[in-house]
């Protein structure tokens, strides 16, 4: 193999910074295939759950257990007629999704999924973040604007005050996580998402734990703002529909609309990552001070494959326990190819997780970490993803001005309080 | 000149700088032309956005990358939101009808001209003035030397710790004044 | 004249005077107008036979005392099965609407009703039903008009009246003069007749509907 | 192909600031007006990171800020204007606000 | 507030600038015009086809004015052709949702001009199957109201548990939704072997789920900040507007036809009437949550106390009550719903008058709003649980 191939694998460099191109394609490729699989898994995980919630089944029908649904829901969007309404400005009415999507994409250049394993590490890594998702607010005003219609324009309006009036508590709470990171030796801090995990190993401690309670404070107002921030319940102005306004995706329809949830679920992904980064240890798997030594390193390591083990049995469960009747084959057939494909995943982790012990092995021992470190951070968005859906299915809808007060007068002030004393904290630390 | 960058270029090797220039500099340039020629003001917008982006792509190329992030998030997260806002506030359906440009429009034009050729005759008869070279900036520590210069480093007040304050000071000013200039009468 | 009557109207005359069918049919035949309720009505009346039943009784009580010394002749207070009503002269309606409510603590007006009776003089009976949550009471104030007479609102009494009157209006064509809005209700804008009088036939009103929108004969 | 010099960053910035001064000086709509003062005052801003990296130090960055915290504050009190004038006069051309009072 | 063919127009249009206001000088919308927005008839949160034309000031609720009528079916001329017993299905067609109040009240009505009284086991099954469905038509406005506030799941809980009501009037009488189950003189189906131990059951079963509801709901943050002084009307506006049900107790006056004139058994059972102190949006939740419970103590008395006997009064084959009035009301889930029926003598009623709690409570809706916000407008919709079945007849 050519040497920028392999040359990563052992790096603790990101291809950004190694300068390496054909990884960094690589993992753009891999970030926008997955992140696409995993909206479109997350759309089929929202409605199940939800269902679940709710005594409902949910999707049954398309595929075992619906879980051909989201597919069927792809082909659906893609297929339905593309309406422009009269009157609307159509450059513009266009562009509005695409820049949403372009938004909620561009922020994971720098999600560090570990140590090496990010598109790359920019030295404005949080600051790079922020800024970039704070432009989805220009597609949902421009798409209200371009609507040409009152209802989206006034649900444009909110929806981007909103999301506005929310930024700013999301960006002091997250000065408090930065200003954590300067708590070493040198008394520099870093805004470099890569550098403020680092921070945390360094310190031994997620800073959600950090001056207990300032770092859990000011993770809760993060975790507020975040939900506020992509419009999920119970912030959703956009989908109220009992009332007056449905919001800046009124007149789109198709495959347009699909790419603003698109924009939202990978926003919704995207700002659960910040969160995993900046208060929960990023890639850091739990009680890595606590529990150390080889055997646990093994015991921590074989929990992908655990995991993938699980879910295969589940899919096993799934078919015996569909009813025993003809016109089921197909769908159990379909589920237990399923289950054998997550069971053949789960091999492979497990073999990675024996063989890629010892350095002199046929695979790296890098490639043995590195599936620790992705897993660690996708399981820790993975519970966000699902508090999201939670929030859903329990919580009544705020009412505008409520909304705004929490955001201006709730919780602006106590994330404030928590970055000062945080900062006072520190300095009388150190 | 080459010399310093061929030095940048040895550590960091970023693709192809010059295209990547020419590629931004037009696109900033030419959205630059349009937000002043549009007829409707929320593409004028849309346009003015790209330019700032455009630049701070620019300044990411000028290894300003604290710069650029906060060009990005002020301008066009927070001054480019706020103008689109008011657009959408004030009835803009009268700008359709109305002429774009004032009846000035040839002095103005003929004014800016003579400032373009002012610039460029600065520019060719002062070349010596601006010694053709590229310092090489360290770039991942930037943002840490703007925070040295704003607030002080080690103990000691920053160089421009004084004027910050300053700064933070109009912001709250221009906070004040848009609130009252906004708020209805009673 | 009128007075009489309303004053008289007690069980015989009552007896005697519902007897609207026969009316209707000898009406409907003079007229040529051939309404579904008239028909039904008179082939409900060649079998009709008063059965026996209690009859109101002259209601007794000081509220009635007190304002018959008042009212004298413009008022008879009655009562049937247990429930309590008082007739009295559309003259005295807002004013002694307003005396029960002040006075006597019927602060709630449960219902303003109609019904029209085609063979009397005064077609229009209109009922208000009140109730007094101190006195856990019931009673009907009732009142006769004749068709394109109007009688004064009461909703300055109680609010509740609003809608109920537009309806009395929608429904049988009773004007509440002083009312704030005197629009139809539950009809829309530009609907002709008023559905609740006995004279008005459905099938009338389909038929002309079916012409005009639809530019066929009958819908039947 | 001739390598970037600030010489390069100059006339980009000298394009964009005569382009905000054109607009300035022709445009009739207020808002239009002050997004091409935003133009200029972009235009310097470029001008200064191009000098602070020629000179390799940090001034012209920190410049370049304060220059941005003036322009958010601008564009606030100047929309805030607008939005005043808006209210009163009904427009927003610079033409028709000519009057001390209103 | 009336509108102008022109205006109406507008409306349907979307929104409008109303001119009417006064204001010489002309001003744009930006400084607070009135501006007339249109709810319905087709929308989610109007609960059918209530129309509602909200005159705002920017967010603000100025003033309303509600078009209904868009399901009116001439139920009162209806009754006019048809004779007393056939019209008793027609009256499960008003407040569908709690058709069992309906025919009650109406043969309850019909029977005291008729001068009968049912029998004792037949008034018990009447209070029954009444208060099972008041818990049915109060489960059932729990679930829009909260999913009106944006809260999805108690939806889904109040239609499972509505579902177990529905199959025991399913099995009692052969219908869910419009059951007439009642006949006049009494009750024509004897209740099915087992009905006493479901019933019972579904006593068990149901009050740990209303303890569900509460624990979703009750205490929940924004549910408080959604529904409390949101809505607010007090006693005396109440009874001036002739409000009556629930929405009148939660403005503090302790006023229930059961109690104040019992009608069927209800004089024989124990049970309190929940009152509220505020009269806002949170407090008739909180007094229809507790009607719930109580409901469940009336029909836990009446299974228990259940007496044996005939079913069916003696009623002529056809009936003909003698010539005179009568008017009897009865607390539907709604507030009073009250018949008042003229009889000449005949097989058919001479005049038939429904009074309908949800269309005289309709009108306090104005009230409830002004100053409130348009999202509020929904809330307040919800809380006085109309039914435009009922509204509108």
């Amino acid at each position: 193999m050519p040497d920028f191939v392999t040359s990563y694998l052992g790096s603790t460099l990101t291809p950004g910074e190694a300068g390496n191109q054909f990884w960094a394609l690589v993992y753009v490729f891999v970030i926008f295939a997955g992140v696409s699989l995993a909206v479109m898994s997350m759309n089929w995980l929202e409605r199940k759950a939800l269902a679940h919630f709710q005594i409902r089944l949910g999707p049954m029908r398309t595929g075992p257990h619906g879980l051909l649904q989201p597919i069927a829901d792809a082909i659906k969007l893609l297929l339905k007629e593309d309406i422009i309404p009269a009157g609307a400005d159509r450059f513009v009415f266009w562009v509005a999704p695409l820049i949403g999507l372009l938004a909620a994409f561009t922020v994971y250049t720098v999600i560090p999924f570990g140590p090496s394993q990010a598109v790359s590490d920019m030295n404005i890594g949080i600051l790079f973040m922020l800024g970039v998702s704070s432009l989805g607010v220009l597609g949902v005003v421009v798409a209200g604007w371009a609507s040409n219609s009152n209802y989206p324009l006034i649900g444009a309006l909110r929806s981007s005050a909103q999301m506005v009036s929310y930024e700013v508590a999301m960006g002091l709470a997250v000065v408090s996580a930065i200003l954590m990171t300067s708590l070493n030796e040198t008394g520099t801090g870093t805004l470099s998402m890569i550098g403020i995990v680092r921070a945390q190993q360094e310190q031994g401690v997620w800073f959600i734990f950090k001056f207990f309670p300032l770092g859990l404070i000011a993770f809760i107002v993060f975790a507020i703002a975040m939900v506020a921030e992509t419009n999920r319940a119970p912030f959703d102005m956009a989908e109220a529909e009992s009332e007056l306004t449905a919001g800046y995706h009124t007149e789109y329809s198709g495959l347009r609309w699909s790419l603003f949830m698109l924009a939202e679920y990978a926003a919704m992904i995207s700002v659960s990552s910040i969160a995993v980064t900046l208060w929960l240890g990023g890639w850091m798997r739990p009680f890595s001070r606590l529990l150390r030594g080889s055997a646990w390193d093994l015991i921590f390591s074989l929990f992908p494959a655990v995991t993938f083990m699980g879910l295969a049995a589940v899919a096993f469960v799934g078919v015996v326990r569909m009813p025993r009747r003809s016109d089921f084959k197909v769908q159990k057939i379909g589920l237990a190819v399923f289950g054998w494909l997550l069971g053949f995943i789960a091999l492979m982790l497990l073999i990675i997780a024996i063989a890629g012990r010892s350095n002199g092995a046929a695979i790296p021992s890098t490639v043995n970490q590195s599936i620790g470190y992705i897993y660690w951070f996708l399981l820790k968005v993975a519970v966000f993803m699902y508090l999201f859906i939670w929030y859903r299915a329990t919580w009544p809808r705020y009412r505008f001005d409520q909304l705004m007060r929490v955001g201006w007068k709730v919780l602006l002030p106590i994330s404030l309080t928590v970055l000062v004393a945080t900062a006072i904290v520190g300095i009388l630390l150190s | 000149m080459n010399s310093a960058i061929n030095a940048t270029n040895a550590t960091m090797a970023p693709v192809a700088t010059p295209y990547f220039f020419y590629g931004l500099a037009t696109l900033a340039i030419v959205s630059a032309f349009l937000v002043i020629t549009r007829r409707n003001v929320v593409h004028s917008a849309l346009a003015l956005i790209v330019t700032l982006l455009s630049v701070a792509g620019l300044y990411l190329m000028l290894y300003a990358p604290f710069v650029a992030g906060v060009q990005i998030i002020v301008y066009a997260g927070g001054v480019m939101v706020l103008f689109l806002f008011v657009i959408m506030l004030v009835n803009i359906d009268r700008s359709y009808k109305e002429k774009r440009f004032s009846g000035l429009w040839p002095i103005g034009l003929a004014a800016a001209s003579a400032l373009f050729t002012l610039f460029l005759f600065a520019f060719i008869k002062g070349r010596a003035l601006f010694p053709d070279r590229m310092m090489l900036l360290p770039e991942s520590s930037n943002t840490q030397q703007i925070a040295g210069l704003l607030y002080g480093d080690a103990g000691k007040m920053g160089q421009y710790t004084f004027a910050f304050e300053i700064a933070s000071l109009l912001l709250l000013v221009a906070i004040l004044a848009a609130v009252v200039m906004t708020k209805k009468r009673a | 004249m009128a007075r009489t009557m309303a004053v008289n109207y007690g069980s015989q005359t009552m007896a005697e005077e519902i007897k609207p069918p026969v009316l209707l049919s000898s009406s409907a035949q003079k007229t040529g107008g051939e309404t579904s309720a008239a028909k039904a009505a008179s082939g409900k009346a060649a079998t009709a036979k008063n059965p026996e039943g209690p009859v109101p009784i002259p209601w007794a009580a000081p509220l009635v005392e007190k304002y018959r010394s008042q009212y004298g002749s413009g008022l008879e207070a009655q009562t049937y099965l247990g429930q309590n009503y008082v007739t009295v002269d559309s003259s005295l309606i807002p004013n002694f609407l307003r005396q029960l409510r002040d006075d006597e603590q019927f602060d709630y007006c449960v219902d303003i009703t109609a019904v029209h009776y085609p063979k009397r003089e005064k077609q229009f009976e209109v009922i208000w039903i009140l109730y007094s949550f101190a006195r856990n009471e019931r009673l009907r104030v009732k009142v006769h008009i004749a068709d394109g007479a109007s009688l004064p609102s009461s909703v300055s009494i109680w609010s509740s009246t609003n809608w109920l009157e537009r309806e009395v209006f929608d429904m049988f064509g009773i004007q509440f003069v002083g009312h704030p809005n005197m629009t139809r209700i539950l009809l829309p804008e530009g609907w002709k007749g008023h559905p609740l009088r006995k004279d008005y036939g459905i099938l009338q009103q389909d038929q002309e509907w079916v012409q005009i929108n639809l530019g066929i004969e009958s819908g039947q | 192909m001739v390598p970037i010099s600030t010489l390069h960053y100059l006339i980009v910035a000298a394009a964009l600031f005569v382009l905000g001064v054109v607009g300035v000086l022709t445009r009739r709509n207020l808002v239009v007006i002050l997004m091409s003062i935003e133009l200029i005052l972009n235009a310097v801003n470029l001008n200064l990171v191009a000098f602070s990296r020629m000179w390799g130090n940090l001034h012209g960055q920190v410049f370049s800020i304060f220059i941005t915290a003036d322009a958010a504050a601008e564009a606030a009190a100047g929309l805030g204007i607008l939005i005043a004038f808006f209210r009163n006069k009904e427009t927003v051309n610079v033409d028709e606000i000519d009057l001390l009072k209103w | 507030m009336t509108l102008s063919d022109e205006n109406a127009a507008n409306i349907v249009a979307g929104t409008t600038q109303d001119h009417v206001s006064g204001n010489d000088s002309p001003k744009t919308y930006l400084d607070s015009n009135e501006l007339i927005i249109n709810m319905g008839p087709q929308h989610p949160a109007t609960h059918g086809v209530l129309r509602v034309i909200l005159k705002l000031d920017g967010e603000r609720v100025l003033g309303t004015e509600c078009v209904i009528g868009y399901l009116h079916r001439g139920v009162e001329k209806i009754a006019e052709n048809r004779t007393y017993a056939m019209f008793n299905p027609y009256v499960d067609r008003m407040d569908y949702v709690a058709a069992v109040s309906n025919g009650l009240g109406y043969c309850e009505a019909v029977e005291k001009l008729l001068n009968v009284e049912a029998p004792a086991r037949a008034k018990y099954i009447r209070v029954i199957l009444a208060e099972l469905n008041r818990i049915a038509s109060h489960q059932l406005w729990l679930g829009t109201h909260a999913l009106d506030i944006g809260a999805m799941t108690p939806l889904f809980y109040t239609f499972r548990d509505r579902e177990e009501i529905l199959k025991i009037f399913e099995k009692y009488c052969g219908a869910r939704l419009t059951t007439h189950a009642f006949r006049i003189g009494g009750c024509l189906y004897e209740t099915y072997a087992g009905f006493e131990k479901e019933v019972k059951n579904f006593v068990k079963f149901v009050t740990p789920k209303i303890d569900e509801y509460e624990a979703l709901l009750t205490g929940n943050r924004i549910w408080m900040e959604r529904t409390k002084n949101v809505g607010v009307i007090s006693g005396p506006d109440c009874i001036a507007l002739g409000v009556t049900g629930p929405v009148l107790r939660a403005s503090g006056v302790q006023w229930d036809v059961r109690k104040a004139q019992p009608y069927a058994a209800y004089s024989e059972f124990e049970f309190e009437i929940p009152v509220g102190t505020t009269g806002d949006t949170y407090d008739r939740y909180l007094v229809r949550m507790s009607e719930m419970r109580q409901s469940l103590r009336i029909i836990e008395q009446a299974v228990n106390g259940l007496p044996e006997g005939p079913i069916m009064a003696k009623v002529p084959k056809v009936i003909k009550p003698p010539v005179g009035e009568i008017y009897h009301s009865i607390e539907s889930p709604k507030g009073e719903l009250g018949y008042f029926i003229v009889s000449d003598g005949t097989t058919q009623p001479y005049r038939l008058r429904v009074r309908p709690p949800s269309f005289v409570n309709l009108q306090a809706l104005d009230v409830m709003v002004r100053g409130l916000l348009v999202a509020d407008v929904v809330a307040v919709i919800g809380t006085i649980d109309i039914v435009l079945g009922e509204v509108d007849r």
